[in-house]
């Protein structure tokens, strides 16, 4: 996903701003990384240019 | 996550496409009407295949576009199919969206608003993101209404919502959603075999299927966030 | 005044219940659409014969119902056409509504508004009149698209206003409402002769009148007012 | 027109309230009588069971 679309994502629990790392990219956008709320500390997973928003208690490790 | 579990199968199984492909019969007017401009700001909710998004981004030169899902072989599926910077796909859950408050011009959901666990909450969700007169276009086939849509909670362990016409327009308006306008979609595309070829697998009588696709469709109610 | 002299002569032809006839093929599908609760008050601008009124005072139960016209023989027929209580007629002008503000849950208007003298004042005026959340349904067979509809000036004294889908959409906004919607209504009850029978009197090509009426039909724009 | 449905009736011009004077009616229906504008004074006839409220430069005499 282009970093410009990751402005509107916010965490879903509080709603707060999220901070990006980048881990991967190419030319276009972020492969790999980390959403990190400014807020609440947690983290959301990139992985393969998609970011994981679940909430934690919804994420299943298996997948995310 | 139940959701997950039940539609990766489904990705998996190539059903995205498949029901891209029967949606689009009346998913294709309910986007028609959505008044969409130039640039705006459009959030998919159980975006599947991702083919809503493509087409407000070919035809109403949509701005940015976000598709939403809980099932990761769908979002992937939908990645693969879309070659458009402007198109970014999301793994998220419907009760806790995870969009800033006011940043969204538009929000439509094909066949999926059911699927939530807490419909109402995900209604204040969606009005809480929703720019004040931001629109939710809300298509479902699966309602009180359409009879013949009764049985498909036997196939799928996540359970579904089936609110009637008048219970959809009172939970918007209870989720502080004004009510704009409500109507029954017809499909005119699926086709309908001659009466002879009736009992068919799944239809009784030729009049059970006309009832389903032609007069009941696909229930639109459209919500504005207000002010 | 202009209106009532142009049309107290239609009303006086018969032309009132002509205009519902024909204009019922899409403003059936027009009130089908609107979100009107049983006891809800709703104004109609260009009532004509008053048959929308009625429509939803039995379809629907809509509770106060007002139509407003600015011929006073119009006006006459519908009264006597109504043998309903809750419906009243009210003689007036579109720019200068006689309604308190915050007094109507919806409006409706077919093939009426753009007779208005200052189209944005009326919108101004219905935003006015509307409670927050309140809809217009907004319905013209007039407009930039309709290229068949141009040729309408040259037979009528009163200037009309000739906007585009997008024009609409932008001067909704420009008075104050949201616009929560915008569809093209086909007209699919119209009779369309055989390609034999072209070109007819008012139709060169069969096309053009396949065009007219299944493909372009009414225009219809769903306003909200804001909080 | 019966005369609940006057209640959200108002002046044209100054969006006033207004106040009836009957002078017939039956047992349905204010059938003639006047609305006067309760601030700039206007009057606006109803004839025939039809109030007319158009603005009083657009009323032609005739009709009215
Ligand atoms: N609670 C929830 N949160 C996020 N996505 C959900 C969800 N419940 C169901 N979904 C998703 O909603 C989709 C329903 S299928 C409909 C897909 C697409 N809109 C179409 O018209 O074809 C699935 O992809 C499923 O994964
Ligand atoms: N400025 C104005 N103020 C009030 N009424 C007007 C008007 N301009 C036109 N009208 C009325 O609008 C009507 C348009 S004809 C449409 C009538 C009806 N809605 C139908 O669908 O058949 C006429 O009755 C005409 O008298």
């Amino acid at each position: 996903m282009k970093e410009t679309l990751l402005d509107i994502l916010c965490c879903p629990l509080d709603k707060a701003e999220l901070e990006l790392e980048v881990i991967r990219e190419d030319d276009e956008e972020i492969l790999e990384g980390r959403l990190i709320c400014t807020e609440c500390g947690e983290e959301y997973p990139i992985e393969d240019g998609i970011p994981n928003l679940l909430p934690p208690d919804m994420r299943d490790e298996a997948t995310a | 996550m139940n959701v997950a579990t039940e539609f990766d199968s489904w990705a998996a199984e190539g059903r995205d496409r498949g029901m891209e492909e029967r949606h689009w019969h009346t998913a294709k007017h309910v986007l028609a009407r959505m008044p969409v401009e130039a640039g705006e700001t459009v959030l998919d909710l159980g975006t599947g295949s991702g083919y809503a998004l493509r087409a407000l981004r070919e035809t109403r030169s949509a701005g940015q576009c976000y598709g939403l899902d809980g099932a990761p072989e769908m979002l992937r599926n939908a990645r693969d199919y879309t070659d458009d910077d402007a198109i970014g796909f999301v793994r998220g859950d419907f009760d806790a969206l995870p969009f800033a408050t006011d940043s969204v011009d538009h929000v439509f959901s094909m066949e999926a608003f059911y699927y939530a666990q807490n419909p109402i909450q995900t209604l204040r969700e969606i009005r809480r993101v929703l720019r004040p007169g931001g629109t939710f276009y809300c298509a479902v086939n699966y309602y009180e209404e359409n009879v013949h849509s009764h049985v498909w909670q036997e196939n799928i362990s996540i359970e579904m919502t089936r609110w009637s016409a008048p219970e959809y327009r009172d939970a918007f308006r209870e989720a502080g959603l004004f009510v704009a306008g409500q109507e029954n979609v017809p499909d005119t595309e699926t086709e309908i075999p001659d009466e002879s070829a009736f009992p068919t697998e799944e239809w009784e009588a030729r009049a059970a299927m006309v009832e389903r696709y032609r007069e009941l469709g696909t229930l639109l109610t459209v919500g504005v966030a207000p002010s």
